[in-house]
């Protein structure tokens, strides 16, 4: 299945969007869907190696099972305050 | 009961209203901290920068952490603004503030709120270089 | 360079014009504590408190603790307020800010030099309670 | 000699006035004057013995030698902020 990953910021910039798709086979965990981020799109492998996996507006770990019908984001390193 | 307000807003930061929204005539202690952009970083001039948040979910944990904070000091008010979009250099780009009888919570409180928005909060800022440059901020 | 700015006053204070004096673009931390009576001490009711200073040392005092924390923190502009004479429950009887590139600094040094102000400089006040009845506080 | 003592807050309160005069011999120090002080007006021994001596407007240690041309000061534990 294809699972929709919200971008945001320098994500957003490299990838010229701000979201992008990665084809997954369920059941996946967090880690595993970082990993697809990076392999679909290489220029991004950088940055989502230091990035966490939001699932509904929440950071989860990587062994977390991925619920296929949440919103995924991917949280690069946040620079707010 | 903490009385916990939280805003992502596009418009100048009211540090007044900020500090007013805590006010409260049980409360010996009022404390306000404002994060203001600044014109360098390094020896770079920054010109503005642009904050950016995935805002249901910045919103979500800033009460997450507001509310952790509210548990754990006896705070009776607590208040954090940011600001979204473009901020001069010089302008107050985030204001926390917080209330409690006595002035050890709100001191103790805010370092730990400011510490734990910079490392949790899903917002992004771009700094804008007097070249024109700009650079995304993922540190 | 630190800018320090004391004032002993009998007017209100005047919290946006303290935060104010601190502003500054290279500072991207400002912090401002307010100290306000209470309405409660324990469980008796406080209609208001009168401070009494003995002025020129308090004044002294209060450069020389500005000073030392000038020096131990990298601080722009350090501003303490405090009332003299009677001040109504609810109103602030103490202001400081301070402002810093940094937010750590300002976060040391404001209870830094609440804590050396409560402890060294020669201030009293006396509260009234709805009885009518004053006590000067010495502890 | 009669040396000057300022009196605040309390102090002033108790004493009824805000200075007192206390008679000495010199050379004296700020612990002697304290004693003085408590011994010249026994209402105030109490808080005079939780109290510091300011001379010219700085607080001096107990063995502290007086000189009797400064503006002494009682200082009872202060309570501003």
């Amino acid at each position: 299945m294809q699972l929709p990953i919200l971008l945001f910021a320098g994500a957003k910039q490299i990838a010229n969007a701000d979201q992008i798709l990665i084809d997954v086979h369920e059941p996946i965990t967090a880690g595993e869907v970082l990993e697809k981020i990076a392999d679909s799109m290489p220029e991004l492998r950088g940055l989502a190696s230091h990035s966490r996996l939001a699932v509904n507006g929440r950071y989860v770990t990587s062994q977390t099972i991925v619920d296929g019908n949440a919103e995924l984001a991917l949280i690069p390193p946040v620079s707010g305050g | 009961m903490c009385e916990i307000q939280i805003r992502l807003l596009r418009d100048s930061i009211d540090a007044g209203a900020v500090l007013a929204s805590v006010h409260d005539a049980r409360c010996g202690a009022q404390m306000l901290f404002l994060g203001c952009t600044r014109e360098t970083t390094g020896d770079r001039l920054t010109t503005l920068l642009t904050y950016e948040a995935y805002e249901a979910m910045a919103t979500e944990v800033l009460q997450e952490i507001a509310a952790t904070a509210a548990a754990r000091w006896p705070l009776y008010f607590l208040t954090v603004h940011h600001r979204l979009g473009v901020v001069a250099a010089g302008e107050a780009s985030v204001a926390v503030a917080a209330s409690s009888p006595h002035r050890a919570p709100v001191m103790e409180a805010l370092p730990w709120l400011l510490d734990s928005l910079k490392s949790q909060v899903p917002i992004w800022k771009q700094e804008q270089f007097y070249d024109g440059s700009t650079e995304w901020i993922h540190q």
